[in-house]
């Protein structure tokens, strides 16, 4: 695994971070090349300034046709290109999903292993505050379904660099989700370039009598929550998966081994979450090792509202982090 | 009470009510970017400004019976179609008297009783859902139209085609209207977009005009064409409508879009104002005096002044509706 | 709920109790429409003849263009329309998947109420023996994740008659997948019409050692290993909760408060799968109620393949629910 | 070499080898019938009878590096495209020595050795995928083109068009053959597409070119003129090839689908058979004699036979392979 304590302390935003990586690897390797709608200009600001450097051709605006170019990518992979899709908001993909989920995700094994598809789909996703249900959405629950796709989920600009690396030098489709919210987040980030394989978990904090497994943004509100208790004696230890698919169970496992309590916090509507799948599994394999019934905190089941005090109900906040891990322990 | 013939057969009253709407639009639009400026609009914001005619030309021609289905830019729809500037702006602010009781905010404003079935985020969105209300209407035997809002960069999504694929061989009264204001986003259409849009509808066998969208006369006289044939049953009709955004793609875009307009073409068209250009050949035909115009004016904004008030006074929907409104309630006893 | 007793042993296959209560549907409310591709032939069986008794404008063929009459049923419902929509294969949801998740399932709450949406897409899904990977996907998981879809998946011919009349009748969007296996099973189903209201599960078999919760096609498979177990003196209890949107959470609680141990089987793609909701309800619900780790049988994290003994190897067999059963008990 | 020049500058081994293609096929796919008939076949089957020149004219105009991608009707593509009907064969029976190792069976056969980069069970999903490999073709400096197969059903699928707008757009190297067999499923056409498939290009600035789809040469020569566009950088092409197919849209469908196609329009087609066709033209030419026209039959019969053999003796996979091939392995050492 990549060296964790940062020598130099730069602190840098998610959003650039992305932007290290994707530039770290455009240019390390001529046939990686991002294409999507306004990518030369970049509304989110992951893609933000690559075009003067890479040129319009290896930075390339799309028309507004997901399906198309997301499926454009599998192709074009086959035949030798790398390229990296700035899909722009979590919810386009419902309108690429053929491509993405019966296209790319299946060639490969379909084909019984005759080629590989290097492709990361990635998007800003998740709520960013009154964005209403149509630019709200987290598909990252519906992807795991689908096998065939690599999911990353950073939850840190150091992580955001790395995995970004990793998931364009990956020879799969990778989906690499930013929970909107993150981007703004400042992080120590070192210059050079470095990768964080896919699938390895980390430990965002050690405690010892519950484990919360956060994903993307409900990691730093984990963390809050994991400090504020720590003063009433209660220790927290937060794991962040960082990768969906696959998915770190055993870190999962080891950590439950040593707490007993299980909570896991998916900023994602409840039902068939990954914070399901996480239960779920624990529940199947660790079942021994639990001490309180395991708790999911995630979205109410419903499209995510406008209205911020609605909004605000729907999501997952850190009270309702609080309740489940006091859940847990009594 | 028509003074001249100046406008064929629009009478002075239609006349005088389009230029009407499309000043609601333009200072609704206007206390929008303000208002966003001060921070006081939650979410992402797509204004209409310049683009007014379409809108209003085109929803003059409908009835209130008749439906649309509108885009992410789609508060000029929304007034043109008679929606009240106090419960929109109540719904921009997230409170209970919008429209949506605040669930749907600026991208997913609508009212059904104004047959308004939809706004949308998604591009290219509605365009199944208009056609859709025209396929029900049709079977149903009602002599409704819808009409389909969408942008130059809605033309690239695959519904739009398999839309007027459809529309065009079950004879669907749907009117297709592409506002082309020359930008995906921060993009020139022409560097995305093959050929002239409107040259789309003839390989489907349906008609397309192309008419110049800040020419609010034309925008009605073109639609009402097609209304006519769809309301005949003679099927789909496009309608590319050329005009302008004067605001931003979405307000805030200063912030990362940069000049990626030529500063020669936005002051062009902003000389082609649709709305002075209006209100000046209503008041060469004697139908309207600049004071009257001057007072249409003040009127429209006070309306939206108040409409802010109106929406600040609104509370906020109680949190626990977040979780209403999913399912209709179930009539089924078994 | 409907009487289960059924007087007259008409036995017919679930295909023709679903086209039953279509034809129920189209003659008891003239707002009903069937649309589809190939809906006047009917490749699957569902709408066989109905043209003919309903003519070619209630019952129409549509080109092949998913995504836009999927949604064009939303505008139409808002309208007046109840229509149905035939979608022949689960996977082909794909290609719609904006228009059904975005458009369909959230245009009511996003409108605060203003509009009802009623509308049937009913289809053939899941694995019917070497469709491959693309005719063989069971969608219902990531359908769950959308909020706003009641979604229904009958297991028995009474029950697919049944939920048929209900999914027309009701006011909402209504994902009505038939797994493709179920087809040509025969059952007993009443002539006359009969409604089973949408969100009660079934208990298809009662029994006292252990749950096993069973989904579409899983449940004869689970009905047949709870047979053979009787034989050792294993009692099963087999819950069908036959609509998966609403769940019946309280009659699976209520059977594993019987019984104290719980195996969920779903013909779906584990990950994120209706089996890990329900295994991650129960343990966060009924926690106290498992005597031991809830286990999940669904198929490998594969796409579908083609070759008989692959195909066997990726699904669910029923070995693997009878070892699923055992370990409960072990 | 060349005797006549009936077929302007295509040459006899050409010429013979487009034929003895085209018998491949056409056996191929007979023998097909009769296993599924007996039940060796799983799953879905959709055969190519009839079309066979559309396939044959097409890739005889690639290089072996060029691209396709194709259907759910794909046989034909694959063979004309250079594919071992042996190897074929055993996919179809899901034996570890079928291309794809018993994986993907009838609509997912692929070699990406051949340059076959994709067939498809997606009705237009291949589309896409073939728009993206031009892309990547031509990003990479390379000439190679790809063909994009599908038929007239796909042809109201919305990434169709969004495809030939990119490719309009980006000037791709991808020719889109839409074989226009008159059907739908069971559902004619023209009651499902408006207007004439091959004037959709035109809008999005393609050139858009009919041709019989059963007579191998002009097929041959309208990719060839579209392939020479292509490799010199201007960009794609549509191309509709009308033909009909002679077996049902997939076999076993005397179940459910009744007599939805005229005796007489079945015959008329019959009597065009692209093969007999073809073979008279050649014998009228003086390239080829009865005689080996019968012995390229029976040759070609023999290989179709030896495949089945080849197939049977061909071991299933092991059960374990489903687990495998879903990831390629990871390079990356962090
Ligand atoms: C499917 C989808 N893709 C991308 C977006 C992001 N987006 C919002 S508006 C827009 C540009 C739309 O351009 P156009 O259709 O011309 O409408 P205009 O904004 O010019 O009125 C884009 C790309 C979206 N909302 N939905
Ligand atoms: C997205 C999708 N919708 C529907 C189908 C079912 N289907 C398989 S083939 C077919 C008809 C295709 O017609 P056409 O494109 O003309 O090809 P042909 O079969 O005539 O060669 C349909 C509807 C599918 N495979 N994929
Ligand atoms: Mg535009
Ligand atoms: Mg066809």
């Amino acid at each position: 695994m990549a060296a964790k304590t940062v020598t130099e302390e730069r602190n840098i935003y998610y959003i650039e971070a992305m932007r290290e990586g994707l530039r770290a690897m455009l240019g390390e390797d001529e046939n990686v090349v991002v294409i999507g709608e306004d990518v030369g200009r970049s509304v989110i600001g992951a893609t933000r300034g690559l075009v003067e450097d890479f040129g319009p051709m290896r930075v390339r605006n799309t028309p507004i046709s997901e399906a198309t170019f997301v499926g454009m990518c599998v192709g074009a992979a086959a035949v030798g290109l790398r390229p990296v899709v700035d899909l722009m908001v979590g919810s386009f993909f419902y309108v690429a999903m053929d491509q993405l989920a019966d296209q790319a995700a299946k060639l490969r094994y379909m084909s019984g292993g005759q080629v590989n598809l290097p492709i990361v789909y990635f998007t800003a996703t998740g709520p960013s505050g009154s964005a209403a249900a149509q630019h709200s959405e987290n598909p990252h629950p519906m992807l795991m379904n689908v096998a065939g796709l690599k999911i990353v989920m950073p939850s840190t600009p150091y992580d955001a660099k790395g995995l970004m690396v990793s998931a364009i030098r990956d020879d799969n489709p990778v989906v690499y989700l930013q929970d909107f919210v993150l981007g703004g987040v400042r992080g120590p980030v070192p210059e050079g370039t470095y990768s964080i394989p896919l699938g390895v978990g980390d430990i965002k904090r050690a405690g010892k009598d519950v484990t919360v497994v956060a994903i993307g943004a409900a990691v730093p509100k984990a963390l809050r929550v994991a400090n504020k208790l720590e003063a009433e004696g209660i220790s927290v230890e937060v794991v962040d998966p960082r990768t969906l698919v696959p998915l770190d169970m055993d870190l999962i496992l080891e950590s439950v081994a040593r707490t007993g309590r299980l909570v896991v916090v998916d900023n994602a509507r409840l039902t068939c979450s990954a914070a399901s799948e996480i239960v779920a599994s624990v529940s199947e394999k660790g079942f021994d090792l639990l001490k309180a019934a395991p708790q999911r905190v995630a979205w109410e089941n419903v499209p995510v509202p406008f209205s911020p005090p609605l909004e605000e109900r729907a999501l997952i906040s850190d009270s309702d982090i609080d309740s489940a891990i006091r859940m847990t322990l009594a | 009470m028509t003074k001249t013939s100046a406008f064929d057969h629009l009478s002075q009253d239609d006349a005088i009510g389009m230029l009407r709407n499309m000043i609601r639009i333009r200072r609704f639009e206007e206390k929008l970017t303000v208002l966003f400026k001060r921070g006081k609009l939650p979410g992402f914001v797509h204004l209409y400004t310049g683009e007014e005619a379409i809108a209003v030309g085109a929803c003059s021609a409908l009835r209130t019976d008749d439906r649309i289905t509108s885009t992410h830019r789609g508060h000029g729809h929304l007034i043109a179609k008679g929606a009240r500037v106090d419960r929109m702006m109540a719904e921009l602010f997230g409170r209970v008297d919008g429209y949506c009781r605040g669930k749907g905010g600026s991208m997913h404003i609508v009212s059904f009783d104004l047959s308004i079935i939809g706004t949308n985020g998604i591009v290219g969105g509605g365009i199944p859902i208009g056609t859709g209300s025209a396929w029900a209407d049709r079977h149903l035997g009602r002599d409704n139209v819808t009409i389909v809002f969408f942008g130059d960069g809605a033309s690239n999504q695959g519904v739009f085609f398999e839309s007027m694929n459809i529309a065009s061989v079950w004879g669907l009264p749907v009117i297709f209207v592409c506002e082309n204001n020359g930008y995906t986003e921060w993009t020139p259409t022409s560097e995305l977009t093959a050929g002239n849009i409107v040259d789309r509808a003839a390989p489907m066998g349906i008609p397309g005009e192309s008419v110049d969208g800040n020419d609010v006369v034309a925008m009605r006289f073109a639609v009402e064409r097609a209304v006519e044939r769809a309301r005949k049953g003679e099927g789909p009709t496009l309608i590319e409508a050329k005009s302008y955004r004067w605001n931003g793609h979405n307000e805030g875009e200063e912030a990362f879009a940069g000049a990626y307009r030529p500063e020669a073409e936005q002051a062009e068209w902003r000389e082609r104002d649709p709305i002075v250009a209006f209100g000046e050949r209503l008041v060469e035909s004697e139908w309207l005096t600049r004071e009257e115009w001057a007072a249409i004016d003040s009127d429209e904004q006070a309306q939206v002044d108040a409409a802010v008030e109106f929406a600040e006074n609104s509370p906020f929907p109680d949190a626990e509706e977040a979780l209403d409104h999913l399912f209709a309630p179930s009539k089924e006893s078994a």
